[in-house]
């Protein structure tokens, strides 16, 4: 990147991107960016894991990434070089707590001696000890296996386990073969357990370019637009990124909350001022959360939360 | 010939038998479709593919990209392993300087220090060569290893009296000895980079046979799961086969000295 | 050492004492092995090879021959005693020295004449001349026939005259032979012997020949070893009476005192 | 003697030589503190987890299970591979009939193919030991046909000669003659093996070494990524040494026919 | 066939028409190879070998010879032409016929003493029984000190006689020997002669044995066969005049005839 022309546009910006059914992805589906940016080259790299984001942003491969709240949270605890610049989603009902029929666990309470499985280190693992926490369960007395989606469905299908906290669409055949749905990451974030997928700028490239994050942003609130005013055609372009149908598409998309930047101005989200960034809070109890459950060593002050938050870009 | 030809046909029954168990038990749902789909519909997501290709890179530019990953790291593993192996069996101060660190490094898996090579060398190609070198430098460095050593001492000595010094016992005598060893080595090596295609093409990749696999297995389409695996094995056994043909033609005397 | 019959009843010896000393051997023994396999295969051993000198080494098998070729030709190093060789030391493989090895050990990835060319391309010899003086080679121990096939598809005497002609095609100073001929019959071995005799009058290398059969030493040697005991040691070492460069190995075979002779090396072989 | 312990302090000096490239790059910051921890910290990381363990479980029970799954995975591989190469290798008909499955699975990468093995044989440890078998099985497979190729033909005649039936050849000759490629086949697999048990831990396990590390890189801690790989690699140099220890005592006459 | 010398001019020759017929070779040709690498080795050659005989086969070095022996040890099949070895139609290797190779061709991790235990090992012989049968063996050959070595502690004379031991140990009815004594010294040679003679001369083994020394031949044979020409065919298959059951070879040797037969011979040599 050329760091000489401070203030106007990148030559070439690197994209890292997740499979995940939000603005972003529809942006990439559109081609907005590219439209808007016409002498500006957008590398579009997809990663699957927040972990991955977090190596690229810090060998300085990508520029602008999108990563779970959880691993960013664990990036921003151990001091990584990236801000906050845009929430993509809120994950409402996409990631769930499934439980078998069969396995007639009716709350989180019931779920003391089964077999729970969880992506380590995802948000559905957060969510799912965010939900013990709530209704008061050791987490000790639950048996939780580190399983990724796939091998969480084929873990179900054996009958191995009872329950899995996953999303999309792992969730989806999991509900179709026998599983109820008791607890959703929307319920959590209602009683302040926020879980969102989170976009995050490289705080070297947010210095030098912080037009481009700002009119990034602006195309980011164009395609939530696009998806409020005609959520068929939007899922319509993400349905085959999504390798899946426009229908189920559609559903996937709604069991995400998209945001403006506008209504990400708000207190309870990036807020417009440091000191009043609600997602800040939620970023730091994560940490602390994770912390508590020795999944980290350490959590730092709420005013590096703060501090890693980028508001600048959000357009008023 | 006649045995050839024959050995031939058992070749053709076991992968026909191994097709028939597949198509038997997908037909009589003894597996779950789920996960293992049966024949029809991995060869319509074959035509699919071959057709529009997937995820927005036509099938061939998969395997190409697959292709020249492999090729790249493999040609790097050649050009080091092979000299260092040969430079490291002859030469026992040279084996005491590597050694340590090849065995170290060796049984590492890639997964734990893939994270390293992204922060060193970023989320383009290089790493991934770089992941791929590593695992096929360390079974070829040790096949050829294992070969000097089973060079007959005479064979060397008597090269050294017809005037040969170090140097070019190494290359006209050591390195022709280890033919067979290398040929070996070869193949092994070949297979380690293969199984860890997917693995490199896990982190920020677009194309390539292994992330096809991957992100088919993210969005449970075991068809195309199935159909990249398929060409992934069908391409090594090709591959395979030209590394069998050519030690065979070029060690004749193995097993005959 | 003890020189029973060839010495004390001839002294029509040939003198080869006027030559530079090539090799010599200062009271060396050699020890293989280590701990309970330490076996003592030489002890006390002195020689020397002379310019010009043909020896021809007998003794009984495992007796301890190879193994003193070895010491000469620098595969092995003396447990104590000196082995110098062209005026060094430390006797180390090297192009002055060749080398037929007992069995023939053969580059089994060349053919018979790449075999042959092998020393004078590690010599830096220019391509047309080598593949001449590897084809001559060939040729004059009877492959020229088989200069293409690979060692494999050989048989074991024609193993063995490959073996010859890539040392030959060298041309060392000093020629070591381990039982050169022992694979051959007596046809093609005289007409060896023949070529292998009027190469060295011609050149006046420095031979040292072991061998089992002692009418060829008799026919070919200046000198005549014999080892014995166990640990090895020279038990002869004397001048062969009967050497002489004007008579073929036909007229030689024919002399008086032949039979006598060789009787006599016989003797001194069963009693070594 | 003198040369050997000589090549010591040259093996010595270089993992030294490492350790220090280490130190001082952490100490003069030339890399990510954040993934290359400095040699202090991982030694306290190291410390810590001796005393506290990791998540739960001691570290000598991390270790354990390793290598108790390890364990049984190579102990399946050696007592199938070996006799199945050597048939193979023996046996142009049985060769016929097992290569071209073994050498179609043979490249597959184990992550392509876990899910598979998850359904079949569940999340327990079955699963893992069944993926790092099919990781040994390969190489070991190769490495012992490729030595019964090269064995001398004559030998086998002479063993026929003496009366050997097929059967007993096999055992009296094949196998002994194959003890050299044996062994570096072992050295291969148990590498092989040893670099998927990252990926057989990534299934539902909760101990051992390979999990650590995962589990660690999803949470940044880089110093307990280190102590697991330098705790994987050292454990397996020293595997790796019993297994040439034993080569060289068991096949003296290697190189010297 | 030519049979000049031998037959034409001796007719003393012993009976052995009256033993069963144990190897039969008809009208046997061997091409090795394939395309242009394809070779012709033998043609056309026809051969018996009877109960009681001591048939030794001479030839030019790559005429054939051990062509021919594999092609009885079942280790070739022939290109037309039968083969039939004790009855059985087809060559294959089996205990009945055992083989003596032109190289050692030991069991590399066995010790002397295990080596020359193999055959009797593979077929069942009790272990006390086999290993005094092997030592027996392997103290008949010289090798009492060395037993316990692994061949490649070996010299290449101790290493033939191993090899001898290793196929003694077993009693096959047939035996076959490529050169067995091509590679020890005169003292060894005429001692293991003995011994061959006189283990044969107590079981009336079948022996078949490739030799390039005429005496040998001369001494030891019932029968004498001369391979030659290129592909190779039988040249010479007679009768040894010579051959006496009660003289010693010392005796032998001194006989009038001997001189003049040896000639013949070696003139049939290089006329074949
Ligand atoms: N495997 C093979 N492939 C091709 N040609 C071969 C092979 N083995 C032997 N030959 C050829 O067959 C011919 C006869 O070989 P054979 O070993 O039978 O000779 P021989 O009479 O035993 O000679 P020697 O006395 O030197 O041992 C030789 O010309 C040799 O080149
Ligand atoms: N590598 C070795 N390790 C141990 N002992 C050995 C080794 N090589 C040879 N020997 C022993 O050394 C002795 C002499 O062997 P050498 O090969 O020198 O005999 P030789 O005189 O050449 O016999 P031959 O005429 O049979 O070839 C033998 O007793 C042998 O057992
Ligand atoms: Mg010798
Ligand atoms: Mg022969």
């Amino acid at each position: 990147n050329d760091h000489s022309e401070s203030g106007s546009l990148p030559k070439e910006v690197t994209i890292g991107y997740q499979v995940i059914p939000n603005a972003e992805l529809l942006v990439k589906a559109q081609g907005l960016a590219e439209k808007k940016f016409p002498d500006v080259k957008i590398n579009w790299k997809q990663f699957d894991s927040g972990r991955d984001v977090n190596t690229a942003v810090a060998a300085g491969s990508v520029d602008l990434g999108l990563a779970g709240s959880v691993p960013v949270s664990i990036g921003i605890s151990n001091k990584l070089p990236y801000e906050v610049y845009f929430l993509h989603d809120i994950i409402g009902e996409a990631e769930s707590l499934a439980v078998r029929d069969s396995a007639n666990i009716k709350s989180a309470k019931d779920l003391v001696g089964k077999k729970v499985a969880t992506p380590f280190g995802s948000t559905s693992h957060f969510s799912l000890l965010s939900a013990l926490k709530l209704e008061g369960v050791d987490p000790a007395q639950v048996t939780i296996l580190d399983l990724q989606p796939q091998d969480i469905l084929a873990a179900w299908q054996r009958k191995d386990i009872d329950a899995a906290f996953v999303w999309n669409p792992t969730l989806a055949k999991l509900t179709q073969d026998g599983g109820g749905i008791i607890v959703t990451a929307q319920e959590l974030s209602e009683k302040g357990a926020i879980t969102a997928d989170v976009g995050v700028v490289r705080t070297k490239f947010a210095e030098d370019y912080p037009d481009f994050v700002k009119q990034y942003v602006g195309v980011l609130d164009e395609a939530v637009k696009l998806y409020r005013d005609k959520p068929e055609e939007a899922a319509k372009a993400l349905a085959p990124l999504l390798s899946t149908d426009e229908a189920d598409a559609l559903a996937q998309t709604k069991q995400l909350v998209w945001l403006t930047s506008k209504e990400q101005q708000d207190a309870k989200y990036l807020g417009s001022k440091p000191e009043e960034s609600g997602f800040a809070k939620v970023l730091k109890e994560t940490g602390q959360f994770l912390a508590d459950q020795k999944l980290i060593e350490a959590v730092p002050e709420l005013k590096d939360y703060q501090a890693a938050i980028y508001q600048e870009s959000l357009n008023p | 010939m006649r045995i050839r030809s024959w050995n031939g046909w058992l070749s053709l029954l076991s992968v026909f038998l191994l097709l028939s168990l597949w198509w038997l038990s997908t037909a009589l749902n003894w597996v779950n479709p789920l996960f293992v789909p049966s024949p029809q519909k991995v060869w319509g997501a074959f035509v699919d593919i071959c057709r529009e290709g997937y995820k927005g890179s036509p099938l061939a530019s998969h395997i190409g990209e697959s292709l020249k990953r492999l090729a790249l790291a493999f040609f790097l593993a050649i050009v080091t392993a092979i000299p260092l192996g040969l430079a490291s069996g002859y030469s026992p101060k040279v084996r005491a300087l590597i050694d340590p660190l090849i065995e170290f490094y060796r049984p590492l898996p890639p997964l734990a220090y893939y994270t390293l090579l992204v922060l060193w060398l970023g989320i383009g190609d290089a790493s991934k060569i770089a992941l791929l070198f590593l695992a096929a430098f360390a079974p070829l460095y040790i096949a050829v290893v294992a070969g000097v050593a089973r060079i007959p001492r005479d064979r060397i000595l008597a090269a050294r009296s017809l005037g040969a010094s170090r140097g070019k016992a190494f290359l006209y005598v050591i390195f022709p000895s280890c033919l067979p060893d290398i040929f070996t080595g070869i193949r092994t090596a070949m297979g380690m980079t293969y199984t860890t295609l997917v693995a490199a093409e896990m982190v920020a990749a677009v194309s390539g046979m292994g992330w096809m696999v991957l992100d088919a297995s993210k969005f449970l389409r075991s068809d195309v799961i199935f159909v990249g695996i398929l060409l992934m094995g069908l391409i090594a056994v090709l591959l395979d086969l030209l590394v069998r043909w050519l030690a065979k033609t070029q060690v004749p005397w193995n097993g005959k000295e | 050492m003890r020189a029973i019959g060839l010495t004390e009843s001839y002294d029509a010896s040939p003198s080869t004492e006027d030559g530079e000393r090539l090799v010599s051997i200062e009271e060396v023994s050699l020890v293989y092995g280590r701990g309970k396999k330490e076996k003592e295969v030489l002890r006390n051993v002195s020689l020397e090879l002379r310019e010009r000198e043909f020896v021809c080494v007998l003794g009984a098998s495992g007796c301890g021959k190879t193994s003193l070729l070895r010491l000469i030709a620098g595969y092995e190093q003396p447990s104590s005693g000196r082995v110098r060789v062209l005026g060094r030391e430390k006797a180390e493989p090297r192009p002055e020295v060749g080398v037929v090895f007992q069995h023939a050990n053969l580059f089994p990835w060349l053919s018979i004449r790449r075999n042959a060319e092998f020393g004078l391309r590690m010599q830096g010899v220019g391509r047309a001349e080598r593949r001449e003086r590897a084809e001559e080679a060939v040729r004059r121990v009877g492959l020229g026939d088989a200069e293409d096939k690979l060692p494999f598809e050989l048989s074991g005497g024609m193993k063995q005259r490959a073996a010859i002609a890539r040392t030959l095609a060298a041309s060392p100073r000093i020629i070591l032979m381990d039982e050169p001929f022992g694979a051959l019959d007596a046809i093609t071995r005289e007409n060896l012997q023949q070529q292998l005799r009027r190469l060295w009058l011609a050149s006046r290398q420095a031979i040292f020949f072991i061998t089992h059969d002692v009418d060829e030493a008799l026919l070919l040697a200046t000198r005549v070893v014999v080892l014995g005991g166990s640990p090895g040691s020279v038990a002869v070492d004397a001048p062969n009476p009967l050497y002489s460069e004007e008579e073929s190995t036909a007229e030689l075979r024919k002399r008086q005192e032949y039979g006598k002779l060789r009787e006599q090396l016989v003797e001194s072989l069963k009693h070594a």
